[in-house]
């Protein structure tokens, strides 16, 4: 299982914050983008979404493995 | 106090300050962050902030590393609150400790500009006229090539 | 409290900050000068500062007029402490709170410079080899032509 | 009389913080100068003070009258 979590205005599209995905295989973070709108929809902004594993930020091509936590950050607003 | 804290309770200045003073320092530059009523022609109501807390943390004490590699007798302390803010509200304190003045500005500066590249926090403007997440909309503050300059992998 | 103010108490920050936040403030830059135990391979073990105390305030007021002329939406708070200072003891706090927060850094800055150039404020560092008034021995440190630059008359 | 405010290490030197002088007629700030230093001593560094009357910077060549209060301010440190 892959768990994904979803932040600001992609969760709000969502209507979800977690996600859960069952993987076999590794995957690129860009298949897990892939197969999460599959599950939930659409989700616009995405493709402008950084993306941490386990905390880090990492590329569209990095692998992604079972139990890891992947997060897509819509850019970010702070300060 | 963590030096590098997201926390949903009122941030107190001085206790941020306190994590920077020592017998060393000449100089500390504290960057305070408010709610501000107006931006152009909209008012703000309130502000909601979010963020991804364990990932907010382990940045903000990123940004304190590299402050150090840039100028290497800085102690910084970053504090950063989510939740629902009012007008006036502190969202974010920053202070930074230097033996020199010169050095303590550059610092603080150099932590607000990084807080707003690479620190998962969002912030939802809600205004008399309606609500938004801000940065989430417009193509111009996307990151432009999909990581922000400098997020180290 | 005066919003500018020579005081021979220990300065509390918060106080100096709280003049300054408003509805219409985003940012505020706040500059903290402590005392510094090293300068160079010198050791201080305490300094004293001396005011022309009535002076002293009414020129703190004149950079805060200064900064509203360059920064017209900023307001400055000053408390500069005299009397004996120990190792990390607060000599000065400067608040200036503006909307948006490169204003906030720039005035703050300016503040801490004219302070020292216009202000009729004196530190005698004790050493632990011994003391001097600091700024008056060296012709370095004299003024060059009789009246620091942009000293009004 | 003019009332004399001697700071920092001007005070030290001086021994004082405070001198009096009769004028009879207006004087220059130089002229106070060389009165206060024929009082009380050769003050060294004075000439890199600063002058203040009635506490707003003045001249050297600006005249004082009775009742002003002149202060000799040395490079300040302040900060």
């Amino acid at each position: 299982m892959v768990h994904i979590l979803l932040f600001a205005g992609l969760a709000q599209q969502a209507k979800t914050e977690k996600v859960t995905i069952d993987v076999n295989s590794p995957l690129s973070v860009e298949e897990i983008r892939g197969l999460l709108q599959n599950q939930v929809g659409p989700l616009k902004g995405i493709e402008h979404a950084l993306v941490a594993v386990n905390e880090e930020y990492v590329e569209l091509t990095d692998q992604v493995k079972d139990g890891d936590t992947v997060a897509f950050i819509p850019p970010v607003s702070g300060g | 106090m963590k030096r590098f804290n997201i926390t949903n309770e009122p941030i107190n200045n001085q206790d941020v300050i306190d994590q920077v003073i020592h017998h060393n320092a000449g100089a500390v530059s504290v960057f305070i962050g408010t709610v501000r009523e107006m931006t152009g022609d909209k008012q703000t109501k309130f502000l909601h902030y979010e963020a991804y807390v364990p990932m907010a943390e382990k940045q903000l004490q990123k940004i304190g590393e590299e402050i150090l590699v840039k100028w290497p007798k800085a102690i910084t302390a970053i504090s950063h609150r989510i939740g629902t803010l009012q007008i006036s509200d502190v969202a974010v304190t920053i202070a930074v400790s230097t033996p020199h003045r010169q050095d303590a500005f550059d610092a603080s500066r150099y932590a607000i500009e990084r807080i707003k590249e690479i620190v998962p926090i969002w912030k939802k403007e809600h205004y008399t006229d309606g609500e938004e997440w801000v940065g989430n909309q417009k193509g111009t503050e996307a990151y432009p090539a999909g990581h922000p300059e400098g997020v180290e992998k």
